[in-house]
């Protein structure tokens, strides 16, 4: 499709649905607060509207239509059709019901908090966070206030890695911290020695992931969190790839005082363009008093709210994002424990094979060699010093072939990197697939370098320009600005 | 069997996937993991309901104990409101190309791209704003990283905010600021409206809600961002767009930054699931430049008068500059943002218009309706958008016997008072059944207290 | 997408989704009954079910897509989203529910019949038949019955015209009569002089379409009622084109003894590929004992189901396609009278302004210099002779340009045909884009003919050879039967 | 205002489009219809709904009105059968491009195409036949439409249908082959399978159901097949699909043609609009001629290796001869022979074969479960699948007492018999829960007989 954008779509006059009439005498606005001129909206009727995002929507590529294996540490896996309709089934319910009028969400809350206390190992768990990141930013916030509750507000500094997430470094930036990056040893892991440097009085917690991006798994996490324990800081592990090790290893088992889930990750609530997400956060029996409030308690089967005594307070409004809630609870209950492990035992399985396959495209490889879990960053540093050709260019080139092929890696500590991570829910024949289109691309880098770089050929659209992006002059954030700039 | 989500469980493809890697177990994988961190027992999970019917039977069974506001009467809103959602809104956002996409690039994900950014450009005409953000958790968070970016735009720390603001966003606000920006918090005025305030140049910002938690709306903005920018400080306002059809937007009366929750716009409640939040400034780069959102933009392609798109000023974020970015960025609330654009195409500037008048007409009638059923409605002078607050002598004691005959009559905000919400889903026959219930209940409250 | 048929993509040991196991003792099945092999179906893992289909879905173009008014006599107007709510409302009612727990959809039946009613001018209607054709044939049912009632089965004759819809005479002839077929006459309109000569005493029906898909009024057609009546005969009205007259005329006003409605043509519900459908019999008071039954009765606001005295009996199980009878009642139910007449008119006033643009293109012809209301028949013969591209092959290839065209329209009394109608449902702007698309390939015919004949080039495929289609040594209508006839 | 629905409704752009055609009025495009057919007032029609907040709260009131098999516990079926329907079903048939598509060629709507000639196929699979239809509209038009292509296959006017087939049905085939075709009812035998039954060379089919309308499942397919094929007359066999995962398919016993009805595969019970009727041959050509449906084949393309799609011998149909076709063809049912096909498509054989052994199962244990409460069970010697009959002695009164516990309890076949149905979706405690109320039922009314 060649979609014009929205706004030049509109006709004076048009609409695209009617509203209810007022049925009781107008208010009277004073000035101060009344619209001078209506918004420059479009106006379309229903049908056109409709139209123009139902092949916007063709023009996006989700798990429903690709092998997702590409936008690595993101475990693009198949969320089941089946729990959106449980989710639709939320859609009218107001979070300040009557307790007493919600009670089966109510006991949905409570029931996958137990689930994943138990996945966890820790105590309590809490389902507000509406994404992973603001679940770091929970932990954070609560590993705050642990602190201060102990009169050591002097702990001011956190220890996180170079290959956890992003969002480890900077949300605790925003709660106050100093932030200290371990970067990788020689063998990938994260370095010990610089631990054991940086943990000190000042050492609030340690943020970690494990596996990280890398794929790798730390196999000394648990001198890792003692060496912290023993400096009087608290261990948090940022548990967004935990798909490959559900029920094969336990946060709280490492020594762990705090961890999260990301819901849209490894519970298979579906991505949606980027959010709405869920996160959880478990803590042990010390933080649990700290958890943002409201929780869900149960006596004798009736389900309550009640708010921790110590709480943090709100980390977003109402209970949680229950949609998600709802799909991740349903999700762990058609595959129980045994399902589990298999999700794990296959995302790792499903991991390995495409490694396997391609290790064997020239030009691509694995730094550190060492054993992977569920993803592989991997790089094209060789092919790109024959070729000339960047692993963002390969990125366009394949998605030519129907696929995501994610880059952004900042920083680029390995050089032209890519990620993949095929999750549980691609079939043999997917990875194939996947590791021969990769193929394919790495081999015309090699013959025809040109018709790489000057991809995509089978897009909406052609190659961008992205320097207005960064020029405040040039920039369009939206449409009335590009119109002031670039049509005026 | 093998589970219909776990293709390559299938033992004869795993021992074939096995012997291609040269692996002779799945355990190898896991090689890594110390045996004392091994987990040596099944995990203690209830068992499945493997069959899609069965499961479907256990949901079914657990979410019918909800009874929701469409069996019932609903007048409840305090940040979560029932607005009508347009069908097409739902088939939209039910379109599994956007339900199952995330992170794509600009080619493959083109459609993505082009909604968030026909998103953004539709609130920035509500606005009157140049730069909008994808959106981000919810109003709670636009607040606090609307009063973050005030804070570093100007270098101080202290904000002045609402007394008219709900107390849990209140405590997102205290955590979210803490633990380097003081609140200094404002009075609320008789009439409802902020009260009188008195600044210097140490604050930041002031932060002003309309309508605001008592659902009236403030009418002295531009007095307010006078004040504000007198001081060299920055006025946020926090406005519901669905307002904006009639309401002046916030850059209208001087606002510096613009946030709120956009659930109003084509989102169900989803029991509190369905908040997103925006932020929206002027086209002023150094402002510009404290969003930690994503900021989506157009971009030339090699092919004259083809629009591409792409994140502006990327290297302001997390992703781009981990714990020296501005706050974090990450998976938030984007597909609520394609449901707003999709709301406010379907509206259209008719459409805001005769939304904002209906519920005007209707929050006025219901005010009357209720201070005709004997309760004393709050600010009653002011201007009222979709909510307003009672006094009654028992809150909890009125909304157990509304609850009784299927009518959610408010939010208690404390024991004596229920803020009511009216949108244009409820009828006057609605508005009229509540307050004959409220009389009714008063009724017997009454006889009851004789006997 | 280059999607494999479906078998392709069986892998053994997978499945799509887990059925619940039976609970109770097996029951052990005689030899006799018992299948002796599974079926070859797929096997595939739900994600893979899924993503097939979804390809597919996007392979196909609805009303939701493109301009669609290339499918010229189906009027495919909006289905609004909205009414597909409803109908999923319905989904888990039984029909045969007591009445007591069906009186909403009772009411909806009863409240659409009387809609429908006054729409027509008839007494009486009936929801059953499950389209447009079927509803032709139960009003040829009920014909048959009327006469059969008075003794007058020698009446074995029906006529009607050759352009009204292929069913009219095929369903006749199904039910047994001698099928006489008028021809147009120099105007265009169906010949009153083949009429007065096919009338008499074995006429049992007069079955025509007005506005013929030609989309010409015929003015005399009270006059054809009349003549009809006059020999004895019924007159049934093919209302399928009835979305340009809608509150401007009306068939018992002419005389029509019976007439039926398309739910999915005129009152919006989806074509859903070609069904689920729904049809209405419209029948004026003497006919309303034959109908179909049951139907629906109303006595103190409540409802139930009566038989009538004489019905012809079913037509198809249950009371009617409810799913569609919802949609169009709902769609009636936001437009009212004055929405309606505004949906005729706006259709007519779409239909000439595409004519007028179709008109200009050199090549186009509209045959019969008459007013058309909501579609018209052209023709490319001018230009066809002048290039030697045919109106299919202009077809194939406007589908390059996203849009269908249709072209079946046997036998072709109009040379080289091509009918549109525009429906109210398209903007300005789409009938201008669907013109300058047949403008375009027109003139691509004449500068460019083999472009034209070598379509499609947008296409998931090429050019179709059909030749196999039609020999019966080749023909694969199955899977396997190409295996065994071209893969053993 | 111009209606959402009617965009060129706007008087400007109406205004601009006459201008452009050069007519003054709409009017104009009516001269042809006499002034005497005009009607001279407005339709008298309800106010509409306009604003499609209050279409949909009519909507809810009509609607709420109803009691579904959701809430209610229900046992019917007698020819809408509640079977699970996988969510991946609802997905596909929900997606815009399917629902609202229609007779596109097979290059713009390939995808339809495709699918279509994948049910095809896979319903070929089940049936062990090669020639399977485009849906008919349901399973009686199918029933009809077998016996009429067996009438002209023969060139024979008779038909031996069996007695144990139901009343609606039978009425449907009454109708549809008069005038000329003469039904002879074969009777039931003692264990509720088709009796003895004698045959002439008058006649064209044999017409056989199984599971028959009592649930019986047919024993005598291939003594039937050899007695019809002994007379030249073929035989007809009505089946459902669902259940051909563990019963033979009636090609298997020499069925000429299969018919019957797909709304069990993956179809929710629409209030009976989720009929489908499939036929099916083997890939004969006289027979094949004989199908009115549209057939759908592979076709090549000029790449090699590509599959493209078409008619198979159109020149059969009433589109390509008018009334020389074969009976007629046009909308009818496709949308649920893709949703079919989605759901054998999921279900594969293993889980085709699992639901038959599933209903199998709990059928019998339904039976004995209401034996067990004091029913007398129909023909309980037979193999049933789904169905069954009970005798009662007030068929409408135990129905009434059911129906006041929830309890849809099955479909009354006379005054004294009630059809019960089984799938897979009733839960052993479900039927636990029935034939308890049955027992109590049954002690209210002899305890209700002593007064």
């Amino acid at each position: 499709w060649d979609e014009p954008i929205i706004f030049e779509q509109s006709r004076p006059g048009q609409r695209g649905i009617a509203v209810p009439g007022p049925g009781a005498p107008a208010v009277e606005l004073p000035d101060s607060v009344r619209r001078a001129a209506p918004p420059a909206l479009p106006e379309m009727s229903q049908l056109h509207v409709l139209r123009h995002y139902v092949r916007l929507s063709q023009e996006s590529l989700g798990v429903d239509l690709n092998v997702d294996v590409g936008q690595g540490t993101c475990t693009m896996k198949y969320s089941p059709k089946v729990n959106d309709s449980f989710a639709r089934a939320v859609a009218e319910l107001h979070p300040l019901q009557h307790p007493d009028t919600l009670q089966g969400v109510l006991e949905i809350y409570w029931r996958l908090e137990r689930m994943l206390a138990e996945i966890s190992g820790m105590a309590r768990v809490s389902l507000q966070p509406g994404s992973g990141s603001a679940a770091i930013y929970a932990n954070i916030a609560m590993i705050r206030a642990y602190h201060a509750a102990r009169g050591e507000e002097h702990r001011d500094q956190v220890i996180t890695t170079m290959f956890s997430h992003p969002s480890n470094a900077a949300c605790a930036k925003t709660a106050g911290y100093e932030v200290i990056t371990l970067m990788p040893d020689a063998d990938g892991y994260p370095d010990i020695k610089a631990l054991r440097a940086a943990v000190g009085p000042r050492t609030a917690a340690l943020l970690i992931t494990n596996p990280e991006d890398t794929g790798i798994f730390n196999p000394r996490i648990a001198e890792f969190v003692e060496l912290v324990h023993q400096a009087g800081g608290l261990a948090c592990y940022d548990q967004a790839n935990a798909n490959g090790i559900l029920g094969i290893t336990r946060a709280r088992d490492a020594g762990f005082d705090l961890c999260h889930f990301n819901l849209h990750k490894t519970f298979s609530t579906p991505h949606a363009c980027g959010g709405p997400a869920a996160g959880a956060c478990g803590v042990s029996e010390a933080l649990a008093e700290f958890l943002p409030g409201p929780v869900v308690a149960e006596q004798d089967g009736r389900f309550s709210l009640v708010t921790p005594p110590r709480s943090i307070g709100k980390i977003r409004p109402f209970l949680g994002v229950t949609p998600n809630v709802v799909r991740a609870y349903a999700w762990i209950m058609t595959l129980g424990a045994e399902g589990l492990r298999q999700v794990a035992e296959t995302a790792a399985l499903n991991n390995n094979y495409l490694m396997h396959k391609v290790l064997q495209i020239p030009g691509a490889s694995a730094p550190w060699d060492r054993r992977r879990i569920e993803q592989v960053r991997y790089s094209w540093q060789e092919l790109s010093e024959e070729t000339g050709v960047h692993s963002e260019e390969i990125g366009v080139r394949a998605a030519d072939f129907g696929v995501h092929y994610w880059t952004s890696h900042h920083p680029y500590l390995v050089p032209e990197p890519f990620t993949l991570e095929p999750t549980e829910s691609y079939s043999k024949e997917d990875l194939d697939e996947y590791a021969a289109i990769l193929a394919h691309v790495a081999s015309e880098a090699r013959t025809d370098p040109e018709l790489v770089k000057g991809a995509p050929y089978n897009s909406p659209i052609h190659k961008i320009d992205p320097t207005p992006l960064d020029d405040p002059r040039q920039w369009a954030p939206t449409w009335r600005a590009y119109v002031r700039k670039h049509l005026a | 069997m093998t589970h219909p989500y776990i293709p390559n469980a299938e033992p004869g493809v795993r021992a074939e996937m096995l012997a291609a890697i040269g692996a002779a177990r799945v355990e190898d994988f896991y090689a890594d993991i110390p045996p004392e961190l091994r987990l040596d027992r099944p995990l203690d999970l209830p068992e499945p309901f493997v069959a899609e019917h069965d499961l479907v039977r256990h949901m079914r069974s657990l979410l019918g104990r909800d009874t929701g506001t469409e069996e019932a009467l609903s007048f409840l809103g305090h940040g979560c409101y029932p607005h009508h959602v347009p069908a097409v809104c739902d088939e939209v956002n039910s379109r599994g190309e956007f339900l199952t996409a995330y992170a794509g690039e600009p080619y493959e994900d083109h459609g993505r791209f082009q909604a968030l950014f026909e998103y953004v450009s539709m609130m920035g005409e509500l606005l009157e704003m140049d730069v909008v953000n994808v959106p981000t958790y919810d109003g709670f968070q636009a607040a606090g990283t609307a009063l973050r970016m005030a804070c570093r735009h100007t270098g101080r720390a202290k904000v002045l905010v609402s007394g008219a603001v709900a107390a849990d966003k209140l405590s997102k606000l205290r955590d979210f600021l803490a633990p380097d920006i003081e609140i200094v918090a404002a009075p609320v005025g008789p009439g409802g409206e902020m009260g009188e305030v008195v600044l210097d140049d140490t604050f930041a910002a002031i932060y002003l809600e309309t309508p605001n938690v008592y659902g009236v709306v403030e009418t002295r903005g531009r007095e307010l961002a006078e004040l504000a920018h007198a001081h060299g400080a920055l006025l946020v306002v926090s406005a519901d767009p669905i307002s904006l059809g009639v309401l002046a937007p916030p850059a209208a009366y001087g606002a510096d930054i613009a946030c709120g929750d956009i659930q109003s716009l084509g989102v169900h409640q989803n029991h509190g699931g369905g908040q997103a939040g925006y932020i929206a400034t002027h086209d002023d780069e150094p402002l510009v430049a404290q969003f930690p959102s994503r900021l989506f933009g157009i971009a030339p392609t090699t092919v004259p008068g083809e629009y591409g798109f792409g994140d502006v000023f990327y290297e302001r974020t997390s992703f781009a500059l981990r714990e020296e970015g501005k706050e974090w960025v990450g998976t938030a609330a984007a597909l609520w943002g394609i449901t707003a654009g999709v709301y406010l195409a379907l509206m259209g500037p008719q459409g805001m218009r005769e939304v904002g008048e209906t519920i005007l007409a209707r929050t006025r009638y219901a005010m009357d309706a209720l201070a005709g059923a004997g309760l004393r409605v709050l600010h009653d002078g002011a201007v009222h958008f979709r909510e307003f607050a009672v006094e009654v002598d028992d809150a909890a004691a009125l909304l157990d016997r509304l609850r009784a005959q299927g009518i959610y009559g408010g939010v208690p905000l404390d024991d004596r008072t229920i803020l009511v919400c009216v949108t244009e889903r409820h009828s006057i026959a609605d508005i009229d059944r509540l307050a004959a219930a409220v009389a009714s209940a008063r009724r017997a409250d009454d006889e009851g207290g004789r006997r």
